[in-house]
């Protein structure tokens, strides 16, 4: 069926944004497709603060004296930046809405197995929110987003218990999502979907799923003590009444780090999707790629000690923590050259999401082979605490995670909203990103090299061009993100009709119409090939080039 | 009958798909819990090892008659919500509700035992964060207690209090599936939540089969 | 259905099976503290002594967790994947406690002293 | 100070900044590398093998199994010499020289307090000489803090109750940052100031200078009478503490099972902290001084105990408790009991 036809055909049947419009068919429901909108307003709401926080930092930096604002107001500037991006962020931001929205569909499921559960999941999540920014914007929170005892068992006057309880809160909607997860990808496949036919989106989730359950009840525990810690004085971390401040540092990295990965396996399912789709090509070495996830996952509990070389932790610990840490180098690097290698003898389209997923490939990398820098223990001791860790983690979590889920945005687009969106406007974007992106974080590595510590209200004179130049980039980066608020937003209304497979994708996902009936299938599908199978393909499921574009 | 047929959610096929969904669904959720008082366990050991001494003095003055006895009430009420779940296998609403009841009983003996405990050490004036004297140094002898004396304090009611908190959680949960039970919600085909709450029951009791030896014995024989 | 139902009789759980652990349980509750009030260092020496006594405390506890696991929980009659998560909670609880520890028995602070 | 614009490297000031440097140069080549050769590969592909029509169905390529090894193994190699050159590098800067002189830093929001041996202090200053290996021992009175000094590629944390070490040997005279890089609240960022490295002989005339006072060790000994110290550690009839003359470097037997090593750390701790470890042979009775002293005078303490009685003789007659080697069989009878019999 050609395309016209297609939507024609299901002009008049209901979608699930459609068929009911009540306000509390939104706030009650169990549709995953609505809850995954519900998680993506919230945490586009909770990115806007977190970008603020951002512009206020750079422009503090754009001076080496600290004139534009007191270093109490810088404290909680940077803290709020991190506590917002990171915890109500990166986190849920692909796996609660893209995760949340696709995993069924591409699974040719109804739902996803538990509901109920599901939409408790956002009400935890923004019960934690609420507490966190209520902490944020009243008093403030001046700990770092690391929340290191003593300074925040003792020291700090912000509001260091609410915003803590506020995190602790909101781990549990992170935990109710990868249980949800887990059960769903094991009991909910569509007849004829093994292991090896799922895509590997579904499989980075999983791995994901593993990482939320096993380690956010760790950084939860943690941040229990530290409130007790802080209100009744138990003393874990304190030195005066035999605890150690260190062994915080181990309970919050333990789940900190595999946090991490957390914010970018999931990214990596969504750049396997695409690339593979917009190469027309089954992802090059399939099985390698779905096992990498896995293994970053499980191996990514084992390094956290590389966060404190520094500090009184053993040397020999230190050593284990190291070797482990470059193993994950290793699953990392099967992922780079197997995305690469899709590319070869394919049939490359460049539509918006490849150059998001192009973004991705370039700054991941830099992201992470720098962390070889910070895992090589002689080299980390300088770079330790420094502007470089600041550069590594962003180009791991910003131009890894939310190049990602920029790119997922723009490819699942017109399935989630079943509109199409400007060509022109969002390659734009996605290329002011990346050229904003490298802008801003790039000078960052050397700032770190130069030895300028993070968190630093105010610096020596001679750093100041690189800080410019980090400012300057920041308002490129600015703009690239807030262009696609408004393309997408205007696609809404005057976008064309997007056809159920506008890009000639394999998923499940793209067999059903643009947006998706509310139980996502008519008939439960059947799968009987493997993932990524062009060839049986039909011709006429691809739109000719241009049809779907405004 | 109409009731157990709207319990099977719509976007399961069967009542199987639906079984074997949730039990995973819970399985993953105990796994975080033990990750949950992993970090305890994790705090309790690097401490134990360094001041084994003092944890060990601090220990006896817990009351082992009493947390024993507790481990058995425990013990008692993992065995009557095991029961309840049989019961309601095998489609015995009333026996649901009466094997409910009896562990909403013995869950609330060891609350109160508990509460009993807890008072003790109030009244010996070793609650950290209200008593820093009494954890600094011993009323009688006036001596400095010994480093990790406080450390112990601190994890005993953290553990214990954090232990209490998922029974006091439970018990509500329970008393509303006793009522569900009573009013035939549950069948043969269907009685998933109180499988579900059994699990989260069965956990509970097996932190306090660690927290027991960990709390209350490691200082046992150094006292007699 | 007949037959699974007929096959979950045969092997499931019984009242008595019950009953027998709940014996068990108790038993081993009463054996953990009459091993803890008997004192090894006596006869072993201090270290060696010490190590008995919780090697004792942390094997009744095991055992009485896995009685309760495997027939309370069900785990015996569950699918192998409620098995492995189970291991698989055990093995992460074992990261997190072990390679912290690794941290805390091997720190030393003054490397001058180890150069000769 | 770095004056190249703009600076790309720190100034290169101490043994280990070269080293430092040589791997650096090596992790930014690997870095380069592969990134171009990725995203060279990755837009060359692109490019090649752009759609041509709507229709185009390529033919899917199979991977050989050799070349999923091959981009397995290569990074593994890689990884596997920069663990071990990283590994080594961090002894290097985490163990100090025998020779090493001995300066506290004492991390206090905001402000790094320096007291050097001959009794010299200052303030978010750092004077050493050139050419001498600088054993810096570390500790916060607060929250944790950082010395960092990019000039010499070093950074150790500060963590209160605990003492941690690091060196450096200062190759080039000269002026050069000196910061607290783990945050610690409003001022982190003023926390600091200037190393200054001098001649040897220009060193020895600023130690003399207005900032000169007297020797911690001396300090210390007054101390250790002030507080009574003596009446417990001296060897004796009313000896109820371990004797401390020759300690310092030896393996202490504890209590319970175990040794440790009586350096820098543990000597702190037993001062701060007594009751945490037990010499065997040995009752806790000593009281917890931790609110009545300061850092400084625990370090000053500390030198006493080093430099004063760990270079002394231990007395002949001194009980062997305490630093028997593991195994020994040791008296269950209190020493003070044995030693007035002895007498």
């Amino acid at each position: 069926m050609s395309t016209p036809h297609h939507t024609a055909a299901h002009h008049e049947e209901e979608n699930y944004l459609t068929h009911d419009s009540s306000i509390q068919s939104w706030l009650l429901t169990k549709d995953h497709k609505r809850i995954a909108l519900l998680y993506f307003l919230s945490v586009t709401l909770f990115f806007t603060i977190g970008g603020l926080f951002a512009s206020l930092v750079r422009i503090e930096l754009l001076t080496p004296a600290g004139d534009f604002m007191s270093s109490e107001m810088y404290n909680q500037a940077f803290t709020s930046h991190g506590v917002m991006m990171i915890f109500f962020f990166l986190i849920p931001a692909v796996p609660a809405v893209l995760g949340n929205f696709l995993m069924p569909l591409m699974i040719g499921a109804k739902d996803l197995a538990l509901p109920r559960i599901n939409l408790a999941s956002w009400y935890i999540f923004i019960i934690g929110a609420s507490l966190a920014v209520f902490a944020v914007l009243t008093g403030g929170l001046d700990t770092g987003w690391t929340l290191y005892p003593p300074y925040s068992s003792a020291y700090s006057q912000s509001r260091v218990t609410i915003a803590v309880a506020g995190v602790f809160i909101a781990g549990f909607a992170s935990i109710l999502t990868g249980v949800n997860f887990i059960a769903t990808v094991h009991r909910m496949r569509a007849p004829g979907l093994t292991w090896f036919r799922l895509p590997l989106f579904v499989w980075a989730h999983y791995a994901t799923s593993l990482v939320m359950v096993l380690g956010t009840p760790v950084v939860a525990i943690t941040l229990f003590l530290l409130g007790l810690e802080r209100t009744l004085g138990f003393g874990f971390f304190d030195p005066a009444k035999g605890g150690d401040p260190v062994l915080f540092q181990h309970l919050f990295w333990f789940y900190s780090h595999p946090a991490v990965y957390i914010m970018i396996l999931p990214a990596m399912g969504v750049i396997s999707e695409i690339i593979s789709t917009f190469s027309r090509q089954k992802l090059f070495g399939y099985s390698f790629v779905a096992m990498s996830s896995l293994a970053i996952a499980i191996l990514g509990f084992l390094v956290w000690g590389h966060h404190m070389f520094t500090t009184s932790q053993s040397a020999y610990t230190g050593i284990l923590f190291s070797a482990l840490t470059f193993l994950v180098a290793i699953p990392s690097a099967i992922k780079a050259f197997n995305w690469t290698a899709t590319l070869y003898k394919g049939s490359v389209s460049w539509e918006t999401p490849m150059l998001f997923a192009f973004g991705f490939m370039g700054l991941f990398l830099i992201g992470g082979l720098t962390g070889l820098f910070l895992a090589t223990m002689g080299m980390d001791i300088h770079l330790q605490d420094t502007y470089f860790v600041v550069a590594h983690f962003h180009y791991v979590m910003v131009g890894g995670g939310v190049m990602g889920y920029m790119g997922g945005i723009h490819f699942w687009w017109p399935k989630i909203t079943g509109k199409m969106y400007s060509n022109f406007w969002s390659k734009l974007s996605a290329l002011l990103i990346f050229a904003g992106f490298n802008f801003t974080f790039f000078p960052q590595f050397v700032l770190g090299f130069m030895g300028m510590p993070r968190r630093y209200h105010s610096y020596p004179e001679e750093w100041q061009i690189l800080n410019v130049m980090s400012t300057a980039g920041a308002s490129i980066l600015a703009i690239g993100y807030v262009l696609p608020a408004i393309y997408l937003t205007y696609s809404l209304f005057r976008g064309q009709k997007a056809p159920a497979n506008p890009w000639g994708a394999t998923g499940l996902e793209w067999q059903t119409s643009s947006p998706p009936p509310p139980h996502n299938f008519h008939e439960t599908p059947t799968v009987t090939t493997e993932a990524y199978d062009y060839q049986s393909l039909p011709l006429s499921a691809t739109p000719e080039k241009g049809a779907s574009h405004v | 009958m109409s009731s157990l047929a709207s319990s099977l959610q719509h976007h399961f096929t069967d009542f199987k798909q639906q079984k074997e969904s949730v039990v995973l669904g819970m399985w993953s959720f105990l796994i975080q819990e033990v990750m949950f008082f992993g970090g305890l366990f994790a705090t309790y050991t690097v401490f134990r090892s360094q001041y084994s001494h003092a944890f060990a003095e601090a220990s006896g003055l817990l009351n082992v008659n009493l947390g024993g006895v507790n481990t058995i009430v425990l013990i008692c009420s993992s065995l009557t919500m095991a029961m309840a779940v049989h019961a309601a296998s095998k489609g015995k609403n009333g026996g649901i509700a009466f094997w409910l009841v009896l562990t909403i009983l013995f869950g609330s003996i060891f609350l109160g035992v508990k509460v009993v405990e807890y008072k003790e050490k109030w009244d010996h004036g070793l609650i950290p964060g209200i008593h820093d004297e009494g954890l600094r140094f011993d009323h009688e002898t006036h001596q400095p207690r010994p480093t990790g004396f406080w450390l112990y304090f601190a994890l005993y009611f953290a553990m214990t209090g954090l232990h209490a908190i998922h029974m006091i959680i439970g018990i509500p949960i329970l008393a509303t599936l006793a009522i569900n039970g009573l009013r035939g919600k549950y069948g043969p085909e269907y009685y998933t939540p109180v499988e579900m709450t059994g699990l989260y029951w069965h956990f509970v009791d097996i932190v306090w089969i660690f927290l027991f030896p960990l709390l209350y014995l490691i200082g046992a024989h150094g006292a007699h | 259905m007949d037959a699974t139902t007929h096959h979950e009789e045969h092997h499931g759980p019984t009242v008595k099976m019950y009953f027998a652990i709940f014996a068990a349980l108790s038993v081993l509750t009463v054996a953990t503290v009459l091993a803890a009030k008997f004192d090894f260092a006596p006869m072993l020496g201090v270290g060696l002594g010490a190590f008995v006594n919780n090697a004792v405390a942390l094997g009744i506890a095991c055992t009485k967790a896995s009685l309760v696991i495997l027939f309370f929980m069900h785990v015996k009659y569950e699918s192998k994947l409620v098995g492995l998560a189970v291991v698989a909670s055990v093995i992460w609880l074992a990261f997190l406690v072990l390679i912290t520890m690794t941290d805390y028995l091997t720190r030393t602070s003054d490397w001058h002293l180890f150069v000769r | 100070m770095g004056s190249s614009f703009p600076p790309l490297l720190p100034p290169q000031a101490s043994t280990v900044a070269v080293e430092v440097d040589a791997l650096y140069a090596l992790l930014v080549s690997i870095t380069a590398f592969f990134t171009l050769l990725v995203v060279g590969l990755f837009l060359y592909f692109g490019l090649k093998y752009a759609r041509k029509s709507e229709s185009e169905r390529p033919i899917q390529v199979h991977p050989p199994a050799w070349l999923e090894i091959a981009w397995s193994v290569v990074p593994l190699l890689i990884c596997l010499v920069l663990f071990v050159w990283g590994v080594q590098l961090y002894f290097k800067i985490y163990t100090p020289p025998k020779d090493a002189i001995t300066i506290h830093v004492v991390g206090k929001r905001w402000m790094w307090k320096v007291q050097h041996m001959s009794g010299a202090r200052e303030i978010n200053e750092l004077h050493v000489p050139v050419g001498v290996p600088v054993r810096l021992l570390i500790t916060s009175e607060d929250v944790i803090h950082a010395v960092s000094i990019p000039a010499f590629r070093i950074k150790r944390d500060a963590i209160p109750g605990t003492m941690t070490t690091t060196w450096f040997n200062a190759t080039k005279v000269g002026e050069y940052h000196l910061f607290c890089a783990e945050y610690c609240g409003a001022n982190h960022s003023k926390m600091g100031g200037t190393v200054y490295v001098m001649e040897k002989d220009a060193y020895q005339r600023w130690l003399a200078g207005p900032n000169a006072g007297q020797p911690p060790a001396v300090q210390g000994a007054r101390l250790f009478e002030e507080m009574n110290c003596i009446s417990c550690h001296r060897n004796g009839s009313n000896q109820r503490g371990p004797v401390l003359e020759g300690l310092y470097g030896k393996t202490v037997a504890l209590k319970g099972g175990g040794t440790t090593t009586a350096d820098d750390a543990y000597i702190r701790e037993s001062i701060t902290n007594p009751t945490a470890k037990i010499v065997d042979g040995f009752e806790p009775l000593m009281p917890v001084y931790l609110s009545q002293l300061s850092e400084e005078q625990v370090n000053a303490l500390l030198a006493y105990v080093r430099d004063t009685l760990g270079k002394a003789e231990r007395p002949k007659d001194a009980p062997a408790a305490g630093t028997t080697p593991l195994g020994s069989p040791t008296t269950s009878a209190s020493p003070k009991a044995s030693e007035s019999k002895g007498r």
